[in-house]
């Protein structure tokens, strides 16, 4: 009796001795949500789970290896608390959800008929699988198998379908599945994610400068889920409301749709859903990642910063803005009159922005004169972002345009317009020039009072780089096309004041880099016409004076006709903490285009902040939007068949000659009523790579 | 010599722990779904065991067959098996990490494992002296990473094969694990 | 240091509680046990030995102390007299040590039979000493003062068929147990005269 | 998330029952299940460990400082399968004889320390009872369930629990199918009961 006693007592103590002195001597750190997991297991170390203990099945969840139902035992309780310690690591706001990232199924055509095993990886291993395209769905639903939260369904399109309520993100349907299409994410990493030659992704989804995902929105627009709709814009484009305006869309260039007969009026349903949100659904959240106590300054509020300001926010880091001018928006606020974008709508994309919380504006401070490189490091900013734009206009090669009196160039003509004091123009106007801009000046002046306006060009109507909605908007507003010109003189009265231009007629030679034929002057063709005001509109530089100074930090930065040079992938200059992107990184480009840059510029900084490597993957997808060239082979076809024909839905707009549309600047495109936005959202055929809805109406 | 040849293979074979014995069945399932861990498994239990039949064998020696309190065996053994393990585990993890990356992390499973204080039983059952007890200690744990390795070799292919919804996973895997069993049985007459 | 110290305690006390709950447990069921073992164990030999007695030899037992030993007899009851007694005794076999139960009559000294309790035999050869009757049999009515041995060592025991060793070892237990039942015999007739009816 | 004690107890004896539903303590669902008599034996010597233990760790569950506490929890298992070891040895000396070596490994059965760990050191030793209970009855169940399965096919009898009664099941002409009460039925029989749960479903 007493010496059972006895014995099992030295045996607990020893036993407790052993193991205490042990847990000191031989303390090792680690990970303690490891820890924090393990109380969530059943702790039974029984190997049920396939994991060797208790321990190592919470390490491997921690280490995202295993799924957090991986405790058999503990059941669904235990995974619920697992998810729950690491949700709350993890930052409540990054909540992991899986998507599936093919819409093939049963619509995709296959290379062969399988009879064998009901299991994607087992049909994998015969030539990956059956199905024609190399990175379609099977279908077999390995990922429904390996859901233990009954959170996936094959849907009935033949691919599987997530429950977003009861995903809690293991990623156990990403690992089962054999060709990458599940994809289990954090918003983070959706938003680092550039378009790969691997991705799944339609001729419009490759085009878009911004790459939006514009199949899976229009998609939720066909089921009436407008917010859903507008968030997967948000994943890409923070200004929506204003893409949605004045985006030229050369995503409805590459629409397959068009083969058969009009593009998806992609741009419209946009705007369609922006707005809508806008009316109805303002307290949408957008999830934010944990802050990571960086902080970023960024140089210029126009549309690049603000896109990099945003994503830059919600990937965790702390953002300033510093505006020179009074209002956010750039050249989108500055630049696009009223009557193409309202300053409200457009501030409505801005205060939604600035409505993520975190960030900062200063407006009213000058780059190189109120504070420079020097003062942002050590305001202690990690990194700073420079988007300035191009403020500085191009030359004509008039003689004499920088002192006869009414010549304007194009951006002090705007900006006064956008400051509420506009430039006072007289009875006939004439702009130079074929871009948005021009035409941008274009039918401001018709607002401002002119009788007669002129756009004069070097080449021909069809030449223009405008948009062609924009070219017809000045048609309907009694704008003059004076095309094939080359000003040469201005003609003043005795005071300097500006009464006529003189140019020489043009005619086409032979074809340039851009493939556009050059114009040359005929001689002996001067013809004068009568103007009070021209407007210089050919193009705008950036003003970099500011890197010329010697002995500054700024200096360092290299430039290429005023524009900073930097690495078109990472946006990074030849400073590495400093980040460019926008008009002011390379020749100005498309409102859509400076978004798209923001992005990446965002995912440059992230990267650099992060420490992690910030070269893209070499499988990369790089489109040339604006000459269509370099889209993933064979996903850019010749024709369709089986589709019913059925016109595109009409651009509403304010009635052409309309006192509002001549004399005002209410805005003259409308957006488009529920009832048409869903007739156009059921054209879009939802193509991926190869297949598409063939029975789309 | 040859008793101990005798027993050796006695222990690997015909009496296979796992599939004859019916000790150890839990890790079998959990541990056999890939190559890697059911190999890691196999050395653990090989070294545990080791340890553990010297280590319990000792105890019975020393304390409880003279005192006469053998009937407190199975705490006896269970306590000093638990505190064994974990002390290896905690040393291991400072003090050789490499080993303990590829052995160590099995270690908590074995504290549980029945096939380990079944193995110590058996060797205080069998009355074998020092010896014989360290041919068990070995011999049991190679049979049962035998068993081991080959269900994982066979588990590997089932997983992609078409089997019958009802019976997927742990279903087919017991059935498999009878027809292992069934072959193993064929061995009865060897001794 | 703290809870290190706390470790030890909490796993010395739990274990200590353990230890005496369990010799508590174990005092308490020990006669029951012993009886169990008595019944499963020992039983169906020491029933087969004393065939036909009145009483129940495994209640009705008593324990002399035989220097260090303590050795159990089983009375069995035949005609209202003790005159039967069953004990254990030990041979060496093939695969260690035989259990064997002796019956003798004390009356006359002779044999009433044996029966081999435990064993580790090879099963269908050695392990036949206990299973086949026929072997057991054969000791009936032979003297306990004489050895007993089988016919291979001029004895009158026919050995197991492939069993000589095993056979050898139940007769050198048989035989080496007449000596203390003949030092003992006294005290066994004495404790034993209280079981008659 | 709450369950009433009816709930936690009949949790085990359907939705939860071992080992069809929680795939543990399979050695001895294998090892013990030859005859109906052994089966439900085993399962209630577990089931006694599993709610005494319950009991203990739950009234314990504050006073065990967490690094030592699965070694304590074991302390209170073990020394609960030695008083089962004695106890069944002084009641039912043939059935210890039967169950042999897997009488102590209760000790090192997974669903014991399971619940000791997922769910008695977690709750009130109220609902640790109704849990050990539930789960120890649907052991007791399964177990039974698959003896009864093995013994009849294997040996064509049913062996009443707690008595030395055999029932023949067949007549005299009955050829026993044997590979069901050796080690590969064993394996097979629980495989294909699984197999059976799985198709009931819930």
């Amino acid at each position: 009796m007493i010496e059972a006693l006895l014995l099992m007592m030295g045996l607990g103590a020893v036993a407790g001795t052993l193991l205490g002195i042990a847990s000191k001597v031989f303390y090792v750190w680690e990970d303690p949500r490891i820890a924090l997991v393990a109380d969530c297991l059943a702790g039974a170390n029984c190997g049920g789970c396939g994991y060797t203990g208790c321990g190592a099945c919470a390490a491997a969840i921690v280490a995202g290896e295993a799924d957090v139902g991986a405790c058999i035992v503990g059941g669904a309780a235990a995974a619920a608390k697992v998810a729950a310690v690491l949700g709350l690591e993890a930052g409540a706001a990054e909540p992991l959800t899986s998507e599936n990232t093919c819409t093939g199924g049963f619509r995709a055509p296959e290379k062969f008929s399988y009879m064998g095993v009901n299991d994607c990886r087992a049909a994998y291993l015969l030539y990956a699988g059956a199905k024609d395209c190399d990175v379609g769905c099977l279908g077999f639903g390995s990922c429904v198998k390996a859901c233990v939260f009954d959170a996936l369904k094959i849907g009935p399109d033949g691919y599987p379908v997530v429950d977003e309520e009861k995903c809690v993100g293991c990623g156990a349907c990403e690992k089962a599945c054999p060709k990458g299409i599940m994809q289990v994410r954090k918003p983070s990493d959706r938003i680092l994610h550039m378009n790969l030659v691997t991705d799944r992704l339609a001729p419009c989804r490759q085009t878009c400068p911004a790459e939006v995902n514009i199949p899976k929105y229009i998609n939720h627009i066909k089921r009436g889920e407008y917010d859903k709709a507008w968030l997967t814009v948000m994943e890409r484009n923070p200004l929506p409301l204003s893409t949605g305006r004045v985006c030229p869309h050369p995503c409805e260039d590459a629409c397959r749709r068009a083969l058969a007969d009009d593009p998806v009026s992609i741009n419209q349903l946009k705007r369609f859903c922006s707005d809508w949100v806008m009316n109805h659904g303002t307290s949408l959240k957008i999830p934010v990642a944990p802050d990571t106590g960086y902080r970023v300054a960024i140089v210029g509020g126009g549309p690049s910063g603000l896109s990099a300001a945003f994503y830059l926010r919600r990937l965790g880091h702390k953002v300033k803005i510093f505006e020179w001018l009074p209002k956010l928006g750039g050249m989108i606020y500055y630049g696009i009159p009223q009557y193409r974008l309202p300053k409200e709508i457009l501030y409505k994309d801005i205060d939604r922005i600035l409505g993520l919380g975190g960030i900062e504006v200063k407006t009213g401070v000058k780059f190189g004169v109120d504070f420079d490189l020097e003062s942002l490091v050590g305001g202690g900013f990690d990194a700073v972002l420079m988007t300035i734009g191009a403020m500085n206009h191009a030359s004509a090669r008039i003689p004499d345009e920088d002192k006869v009196k009414g010549v304007v160039p194009a951006t002090v003509f705007l900006r006064r317009q956008g400051l509420g004091n506009p430039y006072p123009v007289g009875k006939k106007v004439a702009v130079i020039g074929g871009g948005n801009v021009a035409m941008d000046c274009l039918r401001s002046s018709v607002r401002l009072g002119a009788d007669k306006v002129y756009c004069l060009y070097r080449r021909e109507v069809k030449d223009m780089p405008a948009n062609k909605v924009e070219i017809e908007a000045c048609h309907h507003e009694g704008i003059e096309f004076v095309t094939l010109c080359t000003p040469t003189r201005f003609i003043t009265d005795d005071e300097g004041n500006l009464t006529g231009i003189e140019y020489l007629k043009n005619e086409l030679g032979e074809p340039d880099a851009s493939g556009r034929r050059s114009p040359v002057p005929i001689k002996d063709s001067e013809t004068v016409i009568p103007i009070d005001n021209f407007i210089l509109a050919i193009g705008q530089t950036t003003n970099s004076a500011f890197a010329d100074e010697e002995g500054t930090a700024v200096s360092r930065l290299e430039t290429s006709r005023g524009s900073i040079v930097n690495d078109t992938d990472t946006h990074q200059t030849a400073i590495p903490y400093v980040f460019t992107s926008g008009d002011c990184a390379g020749p100005p480009g498309l409102l859509v285009a400076a978004v798209g840059a923001g992005r990446r510029a965002a995912r440059g900084i992230h990267k650099y902040l992060m420490g992690e490597d910030m070269a893209f993957p070499p499988t990369r997808l790089r489109v040339d939007s604006r000459r269509m060239k370099g889209h993933i082979p064979g996903t850019i076809f010749d024709s369709i068949e089986g589709i019913q024909r059925k016109g595109r839905i009409e651009q509403p707009e304010l009635e052409p000659g309309s006192y509002e549309r001549q004399h005002t600047y209410a805005e003259v495109d409308l957006t488009v009523t529920e009832e048409n936005a869903l007739k156009e959202a059921n054209r879009c055929m939802r193509c991926c790579l190869t297949c598409y809805n063939k029975d789309t109406s | 010599m040859g008793d101990y040849i005798l027993l050796a293979v006695g222990a690997i074979l015909v009496n296979n722990i796992l599939l004859i014995q019916y000790l150890g069945n839990c890790p079998f399932l959990g541990t056999s779904k890939s190559m890697d861990n059911a190999t890691g498994m196999a050395m653990a239990v090989v070294f545990v065991l080791a340890l553990a039949g010297i280590v319990t064998w000792i105890m019975e020696a020393v304390f409880l067959k003279p005192l006469g309190l053998e009937y407190i065996r199975t705490i006896v053994f269970i306590v000093v098996i638990a505190a064994l393990v974990q002390f290896v585990e905690i040393f291991m993890k400072k003090s050789m990490p490499a080993l303990y990356a590829g052995l160590g992390i099995f270690l908590p499973l074995i504290t549980t494992n029945c096939a380990v204080m079944g193995v110590c039983l058996i060797n205080i059952k069998e009355e074998y002296n020092f010896l014989e007890m360290l041919v068990s200690s070995l011999a049991y744990p190679a049979g049962f990473g035998l068993a081991l390795i080959l269900f994982a070799g066979l588990r590997e292919r089932i997983i992609i094969g078409r089997v019958p919804g009802p019976l997927q996973d742990v279903s087919i895997a017991l059935v498999t694990a009878g027809f292992m069993s069934l072959s193993f049985l064929g061995f009865k007459g060897m001794i | 240091m703290r809870d290190i110290i706390r470790m030890i305690v909490v796993l010395g006390v739990m274990a200590a509680c353990g230890g005496a709950l369990l010799a508590g447990v174990k005092s308490g069921t020990a006669a029951k046990i012993e009886y169990q073992q008595l019944k499963f164990v020992k039983g169906p030999a020491i029933k087969n030995i004393l065939e036909g007695c009145t009483n129940d030899p495994l209640v009705d037992r008593f324990k002399i102390k035989d220097g260090e030993i303590e050795r159990s007899f089983y009375v069995g009851v035949f005609d209202g007299k003790a005159n039967a007694v069953a004990y254990e005794t030990f041979g060496k076999g093939f695969g260690g040590d035989i259990g064997v139960m002796v019956g003798v009559n004390v009356e006359a000294d002779e044999l009433l039979g044996i029966g081999v309790t435990t064993h580790a035999e090879t099963p269908g050869l050695g392990s036949r000493a206990k299973d086949d009757p026929s072997f057991g049999a054969q000791f009936k009515g032979m003297s306990i003062s004489k050895p007993i041995k089988v016919k291979p060592d001029g004895g009158e025991v026919d050995a197991v068929s492939g069993a000589t060793i095993t056979s050898k070892g139940v007769c050198q237990g048989v035989t080496d147990s007449a000596e203390f039942y003949t030092r003992l015999k006294p005290q066994i007739v004495e404790q034993a005269k209280a079981f008659a009816k | 998330m709450a369950k009433t004690i009816v709930q936690e107890f009949t949790k085990g004896l359907w939705d939860e029952i071992p080992p069809f539903r929680l795939v543990l303590g399979l050695c001895p669902v294998l090892a013990v299940t030859k005859t109906v008599a052994n089966g439900v034996g085993m399962g209630v010597a577990a089931t006694f460990v599993l709610v005494c233990s319950n009991i203990l760790v739950s009234a314990l569950r504050n006073i065990i400082p967490s690094q030592v506490r699965v070694p304590c929890f074991i302390i209170i298992i073990a020394t609960f399968v030695v008083v089962v070891e004695l106890v069944m040895q002084a009641v039912a000396y043939p059935l210890f004889l039967q169950l042999g070596i897997f009488i102590p490994l209760i000790v090192v059965n997974c669903i014991i320390l399971g619940r000791a760990e997922a769910f008695a050191s977690k709750n009130p030793p109220v609902a640790s009872i109704a849990d050990g209970l539930g789960i120890g009855v649907g052991f007791t169940i399964a177990l039974g369930a698959l003896a009864g399965i093995r013994e009849a096919f294997g040996a064509g009898t049913i062996s009443v629990p707690f008595s030395d009664t055999v029932i023949q099941l067949f007549g005299p002409s009955f050829q026993p199918f044997t590979f069901m009460v050796e080690a590969p039925g064993a394996f097979v029989c629980l495989g294909l009961v699984l197999a059976i749960m799985n198709l009931i479903g819930k």
